[in-house]
């Protein structure tokens, strides 16, 4: 087992070698330079170019990407090129929205969706199965930003029941946090719900289908004992995989709700400074999102054999 | 004789095409929404009601009347037409996504499948490629390669490539197991024909499905795109950038996100529920346990 | 042979079905399955259903549980247990009747058994539901059971998962849920088919025990005659969803009364060897030394084949038997060469194609062709069969317009019609489709036929057609067969030499008559004395012969 | 504790106020910074750190601190600090590069006093030192004006009503300034940026909002007190709320203008330029982007309307948008052949996305072949330093926004410079332009500027250095708790009340 745990998180490295090569590639050899920006509209071609010197873009690329490399591998992620503010300060600050939002969601969207998905198999076919169906293409086929704008519309101008925007940490007692975390989260849930929902009906309906369900039923268990002790537990390695790859969706997702509801997190953070050619901090957020999906996954691989005894290490 | 030519090409295994009889109400209802949508974004240059790029910035977000039945935008541009051109784009970034990501992902999952070698290195890459927030990925593309058509498909379309090799490897490596594998070894088959007349037909039904999927998700994208800033430009309308733009006017002209958003969401359903009933269709396996 | 011959004219009536008629519910109207069936089974009596496939074996014992599938609904008839009618009760009442008064022991102890949950929990489970034991209780109870059906250690077995035990020690557990009430009836689905024979002959010889013990009505269901004539009081035909004809063991395999019965009896094969052919001296395979182990996977290694060594000549037929895991089906994709072997000679026709590389492979290949155990799976579905069978003529060059004719016409020779070349192979039998499958091997006029479980996944009669074929093309052709088999009947009824493997060893190698007559090894023996009915000849509805009981004539 | 909360107009991530010209950093640097001296209400320089007497000559400024100055590090304001402050911007900024010119000697006589010698006289020397836009001359602590002009500072000690709160302060999403106790405020009440900068509240955060729709909603809610840039789209949607103000701030308008490259084809000829300009009409650029008249009108200045040397002359066409047939015309003499012209438009910057789509159009209607190319706005600023070919990653035309009060002087006004390669982005090479502004320096009397700037304008459209696509004004909204809030082109929140 701890072989494999090592083996597994040295597995890690090479992948995340490979996204931050990709992530560096990708963004220098993009048009437009963060010079600009620290100059501003009346800077003359000449100030551009004294400006791009002194921030060390005029160097060769390959030289450029092991600076960053090494400062990357002492813990330094560097400086903002136009805030100058450290980018793991800036990370920091701007994580922990991020991040409860993303957990919140996942916590709402997995007490919602998997009891939907059950539900669905179970009574498959039936109005609820329908129902659920619907629900789930549904929380697809819609933009994030029209889900949160109607939100926005009914909860907290016409209702009035949350802010309109804002974020409180958590720190700041748990009810502070909900009332501007709720909104967002619910945004997001709509999609993951959909994605869980649907992936938790599929793969209970796999294992409906199995024998030892059959067994179960044949030994007079309720059909509670039966979809929750017999089939959930065998159903649950694929829902978890899906709960894992669909983190990176929830990302995608909060750069949008981050933006709707006004929150200062990372999403937002990376749309700017890609926006604004901020290298460091651009590399710097791929490379800790990519890393934590990445994480989740290996935590989730992992986790497997509390599920499934099969599966051993 | 000419059955072998036509065999994975049609994609019904089974030998049976698939019907519109076969299917579900629902998925016949998508069926019909979905063909209205094509037909109608198709003739859309002839039918429409005005030139979807035609401004006249001082009758702007004007209310429907007979001239511009769903009103106009913030352009004073005709909202009906707009929908209806923008309908084009909007589904060929849609189709041109999944089909490229489809193509690419089922080569580089038919090497990774096949060729163990291959293997370790491609899948490193996808892994890699998977761990970067798509949409973060796509804002960068965009950014990088300015906001057009073809940036914006390159950009939806890499982040699906990882997730169609690893069904098509999927799908490969369980199939090279099935017995009718070796037999055709065993009949002194060479590699390609194994590959491609053996092996490739297995990833259809899956690959179907997963193209579905991709191709609502990348007409969503797109929207996205437009939202946070990198997406086409408002020449070239898009379901994405009409609702983008009409973002603005949310509460004030709800029409300029919600009719866009209708048909998109409409289409999306669609597509979405005739993937699940071709696949339903498609696996044998499926229909027989009537998912 | 003895048969059980006990009386239950007087014993208490267990389970009684009534006219009962089953359809399926799909939206195209219902197609009735079973027509109207009546059974019943006395307290102790143990009922042997018997009849090919999808005669409806399983409804019926479905329908008595009341867990037909959603597609199937139950149209007229009655079940009666203990006086009560099954089909008139609620879930409820019905729930608390499976596993108390009804238990189930299913076919595939691995898929039937929670893979992520400890089986001693699931037997627990059973008297959770129905009883108001605690759990300290509770677990006494099961260990008690566990010990019952003779399983080692109980405590680790108790704290075990599925996949942690053999098949034998699954079907017990299997046996052990369903019995750790106390039903009134216990109904077995194939209960054995999954494990070989030793390990069916333990289980038989259990579930016998434990219906004295606890005066248990069984319901079994098999295809197999010899478990029939092995533990049946009653037998019960079934063919096309209708009960044809039942009575007490002996006289229905003795004097069966219907056509259908009788047919189905001739088709089993004799545990006799064959008689001896004339040998030949035209050597097509000499396999020697050959050795196969499984790399690395995790830390051990799987030493599958050892050293094994043999000869096969042209007209001749070498069967190759074992237990499940003992490396046949290694042993025969060695030879194809779909594996490479670790060590040892593989001379096909004098030329050693061991060492070859798949190109240098290719042309040796039409020699050599294969048929596998499960013909769906080794015909690629989307092809049709006129695809199939050319396509190996094709890759060496046939032009295919000629190839198609040489199907067109192996086609016949196989017994299907001419048609069937433009058919998918969803659209035919399972002995259809093996008959196809041994078509596509022929095409390839090859000299050398391996026939990897061809049979095991027939049932009897069909199972005697395709053995037949396999004759005949033999008898044409002069193929030398490898034959590998898990079944001693199937070994004996076409083997001129036979094989036995375990663990990977060969322990004998000789002349049918010989190995399977009067076997060496103890192992073999062990093998043949747990081949159920033994000492009956079904084809002639008699005894055997003593002189012909495998393994037992020359110490008798 | 009284807290305002604002969303101004952009997310604040540069704190250097002479490094950049962006308009949030020079906000910014009005919280935390004191001016030297100030403009008033009606854009005169007035005493603010100082006052000033000027020597009979005319060439030598002699400026005074007051009393009380502090930094928010407690230490006292010198003249050294001044000085300092004075040099670093001379640097970096248009107008002060034109006095250091002309400076013949810059010096502390003593703590408190300031002489800047000049070698010949300037009339412009206060209203540059005064200046509110561009790069004001803030004051800075010596060690901190220390550092080099093209590195950012990273010690945000002020000298300003503000301290900023650095714990709170996150790039491009909110910043916090606290009230400076120790300030001292002039006796005189505040009038425009001068006066006395008395502060009511004790806290100031300005919060950005990316999508804009967001903060209106908040504003509804209450959550926000002021929004400084109110889309006047969505004005319906706090017009009938008597708890929110909708209102222009004085000077703040915009003038929109299009910049052609004067060194690629086509519109290095100087008659397609003018066909441009004859083929644009101002009122549906202003239209879509504003949508409300009573934001916008018509101007055809360069140096823009109601300015002291704004002239429409020979600006019909684009004001009455009547040059259509005109532009035609141009273009066939010119012998157009039809060379597309690479326009660069953004799509993430709100207030510039929808100019070029409409100025593209209008081209279009009069011959030109236009390959609108969408990007983001970084990409453009970079994209537009390029000198290479349009079809090499170069452009032909793009538009952008000036606040009137910048482009009002022609000294200045960055579209006006005629000096090749050194000049703003377009490049043109244009002497004429050169010595107009030399000779505009160079007067004092106002009439007389006045002639010049109507010679500059005249010239300004014949050359086509730009094309004014008219002014605009984005009100600003606030909660009606929020009182006395002064009335300036830049939002200053000293002086203002919040009403609990
Ligand atoms: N779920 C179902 N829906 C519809 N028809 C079914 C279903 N299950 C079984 N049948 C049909 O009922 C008939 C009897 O099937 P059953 O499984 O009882 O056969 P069996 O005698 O048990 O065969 P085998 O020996 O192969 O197990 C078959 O014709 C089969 O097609
Ligand atoms: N690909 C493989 N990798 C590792 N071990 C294998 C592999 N295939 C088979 N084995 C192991 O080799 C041994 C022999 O397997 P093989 O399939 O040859 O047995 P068999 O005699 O054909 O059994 P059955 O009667 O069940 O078909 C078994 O222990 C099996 O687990
Ligand atoms: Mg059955
Ligand atoms: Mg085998
Ligand atoms: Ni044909």
């Amino acid at each position: 087992m701890f072989g494999y745990m090592l083996r597994r998180a040295l597995a890690v490295l090479p992948v995340m070698m490979l996204v931050a090569l990709f992530v560096f590639l990708l963004l220098r050899l993009s048009p437009g330079d963060p010079a600009a920006i620290i100059a501003g509209d009346m800077a003359t071609p000449a100030q551009l170019a004294q400006i791009r010197e002194l921030m060390g873009l005029n160097q060769p690329l390959y030289l450029q990407f092991f600076i960053w490399l090494g400062d990357l591998l002492r813990g330094d992620l560097g400086v903002s090129l136009i805030s100058h503010t450290p980018v793991a300060q800036m990370i920091a600050d701007r994580i922990g929205p991020t991040l409860s939002i993303a957990l919140l969601t996942m916590l709402i969207s997995i007490l919602l969706a998997i009891p939907m998905g059950i539900l669905a198999a179970w009574r498959h076919r039936k109005l609820v199965d329908h129902l659920v169906m619907t629900f789930s293409v549904l929380g697809f086929s819609v933009p994030v930003f029209v889900t949160g704008y109607v939100f926005v519309l009914v909860f907290s101008l016409k209702l009035g029941w949350f802010p309109v925007q804002g974020f409180t940490p958590i720190s700041a007692g748990l009810w502070p946090f909900l009332k501007t975390a709720t909104l967002p989260a619910l945004t997001l849930t709509t999609i993951y719900v959909a994605l869980t929902a649907r992936m938790t009906r599929a793969n209970l309906l796999d294992v409906l289908g199995e024998d030892y369900i059959r067994t179960a039923r044949a030994k007079g268990g309720s059909e509670m004992r039966v979809l929750f002790r017999h089939a959930l537990k065998n159903a649950a390695v694929p829902i978890l995989t899906v709960i894992g790859t669909g983190f990176a969706l929830l990302i995608g997702g909060v750069v949008v709700t981050e933006t709707v509801f006004n929150i200062p997190g990372i999403g937002r953070l990376t749309v700017d400074a890609i926006l604004a050619r901020d290298y460091p901090v651009i590399q710097a957020v791929i490379l800790l999102t990519s890393f934590l999906y990445v994480l989740i996954n290996l935590i989730i691989d992992l986790s497997y054999s509390l599920f499934d005894p099969r599966i051993r290490y | 004789m000419t059955e072998i030519s036509k065999i994975g090409m049609e994609g019904a295994p089974l030998g049976r095409a698939p019907r519109i009889s076969q299917l579900g109400t629902a998925a016949k209802v998508a069926l019909a929404i979905l063909v209205a949508i094509l037909l109608l974004t198709a003739i859309a240059p002839w039918i429409a009601p005005h030139d979807p790029l035609l401004m006249d910035p001082l009758a702007r977000l004007k209310g429907p009347s007979l001239a511009h039945p769903l009103g106009t935008d913030n352009f004073g541009r005709d909202l009906l037409s707009r929908i209806m051109i923008g309908g084009r784009l909007s589904l060929m970034i849609g189709v041109a996504t999944a089909c490229i990501s489809v193509g690419l992902g089922l080569v580089l999952g038919l090497i990774a499948g096949f060729f163990r070698r291959a293997d370790a290195l491609i899948m490193r890459l996808m892994d890699a490629l998977m761990a970067i927030p798509s949409i973060l990925l796509a804002i960068a593309l965009v950014a990088l390669n300015g906001a057009s058509v073809g940036s914006v498909i390159a950009a939806i379309t890499l982040p699906e490539i990882p997730r169609v090799v690893r069904v098509v490897r999927a799908v490969i490596l369980s199939a090279r197991e099935e017995p009718y594998v070796e037999a055709a070894i065993s009949l002194g088959s060479r590699t390609p024909l194994i590959l491609f007349r053996h092996l490739l037909p297995n990833t259809l039904a899956p690959l179907i499905v997963q193209g579905t999927y991709i191709l609502a998700s990348a007409i969503l994208a797109e929207a996205v795109l437009s939202f946070l800033g990198a997406g086409v430009s408002t020449e070239t309308p898009t379901w994405g950038n009409i609702m983008a733009e009409g973002r603005m006017f949310f509460r004030i002209k709800p029409e300029l996100i919600l009719f866009p958003g209708l048909v998109l969401s409409l289409c999306i359903l669609s597509v979405n529920l005739l993937g699940d009933a071709a696949r339903d269709m498609l696996d044998p396996r499926l229909r027989k346990s009537a998912r | 042979m003895q048969f059980k011959s006990r009386s239950f004219d007087a014993a208490e009536t267990a389970v009684e079905i009534k006219g009962l008629e089953i359809a399926t519910v799909d939206a195209g109207g219902a197609k009735s399955v079973l027509h109207g069936i009546d059974l019943r089974i006395r307290k102790g009596e143990t009922v042997c259903l018997v009849g090919e496939s999808g005669s409806g074996k399983s409804v019926t014992s479905l329908a008595v549980m009341q867990l037909l599938p959603a597609s199937l609904a139950v149209a007229a008839g009655a079940i009666n247990l203990q006086g009560q009618n099954l089909l008139s009760l609620g879930p409820g009442q019905l729930r608390a009747l499976r596993a108390a008064h009804v238990a189930m022991i299913f076919q595939e102890p691995m898929t039937a058994l929670n893979p992520v949950l400890r089986v001693g929990d699931q037997i627990a489970e059973v008297l959770a539901i129905h009883t108001a034991l605690s759990p300290g209780a509770r677990r006494k109870r099961v260990l008690a059971i566990l010990d019952q059906v003779h399983l080692p250690d109980v405590e680790r077995v108790y704290r075990s998962y599925p996949h942690q035990l053999s098949g034998g020690q699954r079907q017990r557990i299997m046996i052990a849920m369903a019995l750790v009430l106390e039903p009134v009836l216990l109904i077995a689905d194939e209960p054995t088919t999954a494990l070989d024979v030793t390990t069916q002959k333990q289980i038989l010889t259990l579930i016998d025990e434990l219906q004295q013990k606890f005066g248990t009505a069984v319901l079994f269901i098999t295809h197999d005659m010899g478990v029939v004539a092995e533990i049946a009081d009653t037998v019960h035909v079934m063919r096309h969803g209708q009960m044809i004809e039942h009575g007490a063991v002996r006289p229905l395999l003795s004097a069966p009364r219907q056509d259908y019965t009788r047919h189905l009896l001739a088709a089993v094969p004799s545990l006799a060897p064959r008689p001896a052919r004339p040998p030949s001296h035209d050597i097509l395979l000499r396999v020697a030394g050959l050795d196969k182990r499984y790399g690395p996977t995790g830390s051990k290694l799987v030493h599958a084949v050892k050293d094994v060594g043999f000869t096969l000549s042209r007209g001749r037929t070498l069967g190759i038997v074992g237990e499940s895991g003992s490396g046949k089906s290694t042993l025969a994709r060695c030879i194809m060469r779909l594996i490479s072997p670790s060590a040892g000679r593989i001379e096909l026709m004098g030329t050693d194609i061991a060492p070859l590389s798949p190109r240098a492979l290719r042309p040796h290949r039409r020699k050599l062709q294969v048929v596998f155990q499960d013909p769906m799976r080794s015909l690629n579905p989307r092809w049709t069969i006129g695809d199939c069978l050319v396509e190996g003529p094709v890759n060496y060059g046939t032009p295919r317009a000629e190839a198609l004719k040489e199907a067109a016409r192996m086609i016949e020779i196989v017994g299907l019609p001419r048609d069937a070349l433009h058919r998918y192979p969803h659209m035919f039998s399972g002995g259809q489709r093996q008959r196809i499958a041994i078509a596509r091997a022929v095409m390839m006029k090859p000299d050398v036929l391996i026939a990897d479980e061809a049979v095991s996944a027939l049932d009897v009669s069909v199972q005697a057609q395709v053995l037949q074929l396999f004759d005949d093309l033999q008898a044409e052709l002069g193929l030398g067969i490898l034959f590998i088999t898990h079944d001693l009947r199937v070994a004996a009824q076409i083997c001129d030499d036979v094989l036995v493997m375990r663990h990977g060893e060969a322990l004998e190698y000789g002349a049918a008559g010989q190995v399977l007559g009067a076997p060496e090894h103890d192992y073999t023996r062990a093998l043949i004395e747990a081949a159920p009915g033994r000492g009956w000849d079904f084809r002639n509805f008699r005894p055997l012969p003593l002189r012909l009981q495998a393994g037992g004539l020359n110490e008798r | 504790e009284v807290t305002v909360n604002s969303v101004m107009q952009s997310g604040l991530r540069i704190l250097d106020p002479v490094i950049t010209t962006t308009f949030i950093t020079r906000y910014h640097g009005f919280m935390i910074y004191d001016t030297l001296i100030a403009q008033d209400a009606a854009l005169e320089p007035r005493p603010q750190m100082a006052d000033w007497t000027v020597s009979e000559d005319g060439r030598r400024y002699t400026f005074r601190l007051r009393d009380g100055l502090k930094f928010h590090d407690g230490a006292e304001v010198t003249s050294a600090d001044v000085v300092s402050s004075i040099r670093r911007w001379g640097q970096k900024d248009a107008g002060g590069q034109v006095i250091f010119e002309r400076t013949e000697a810059l010096e502390t006589p003593d703590a408190r006093t300031i002489v800047w010698t000049l070698r010949r006289p300037m009339p412009s020397m206060l209203a540059i030192l005064s200046k509110q836009s561009s790069l004001p001359l803030f004051i800075m602590p010596a060690r901190v004006a220390a550092t080099p002009a093209d590195q950012a500072i990273t010690d945000y000690t002020g000298s300003g009503p503000f301290k900023l709160v650095t714990s709170e302060f996150r790039p491009g999403v909110s910043v916090t300034y606290e009230k400076f106790a120790d300030y001292q405020p002039r006796p005189e009440p505040a009038d425009g940026l001068a006066g006395g900068k008395v502060v009511n509240v004790d806290r100031v955060k300005w919060i950005n909002m990316p999508d804009i729709q967001t903060a209106v909603g908040a504003i509804s809610s209450g959550e926000i007190d002021y929004i400084e840039q109110m889309p006047v789209d969505l004005l319906p949607l706090v017009e009938g709320d008597p708890n929110v103000i909708v209102e222009n701030r004085a000077n703040s308008e915009m003038q929109i203008m299009a910049r052609m490259n004067f060194i690629h084809p086509p519109f290095d000829n100087p008659l397609i330029r003018q066909a441009a300009l004859e083929a644009v009409s101002q009122a549906p650029v202003l239209a879509a982007i504003v949508g409300d008249e009573r934001y916008y009108r018509t101007c055809g200045a360069v140096l823009g309307c109601d300015t002291p040397y704004g002239s429409e002359a020979e600006s019909a066409s684009l004001t009455e948008g009547s040059g259509l047939k005109k532009a035609k015309a141009l273009l066939k003499d010119a012998g157009y052949d039809g060379t597309p012209v690479v326009f660069l438009a953004p799509t993430d910057n709100a207030s510039l996305a929808t100019q070029p789509v409409t100025v593209a159009q209008m081209l279009r209607n009069a011959g030109f072949t236009v390959e609108l190319q969408s990007m983001d706005w970084q990409t453009l600023v970079s994209r537009r330093a390029s000198q290479a070919a349009p079809r090499d990653g170069g452009w032909n035309m793009f538009v952008t926004n000036w606040m009137v009060i910048d482009i009002a002087n022609p000294i200045t006004n960055a579209m006006l410079n005629g000096n090749g390669s050194d000049a703003w982005f377009g490049w043109p090479n244009d002497a004429v332009i050169e010595a107009l502004k030399a000779n505009f320096t160079d007067t004092e009397a106002l009439e007389d500027r006045r002639k010049i700037g109507a010679q500059i304008q005249s010239h300004a459209l014949d050359n086509v250095l730009e094309i004014p696509l008219g002014q605009y004004t984005l009100p600003q909204a606030r909660r009606a708790t929020i009182t006395e809030m002064i009335d300036a082109p830049t939002p200053v929140f000293w002086n203002l009340h919040k009403a609990e």
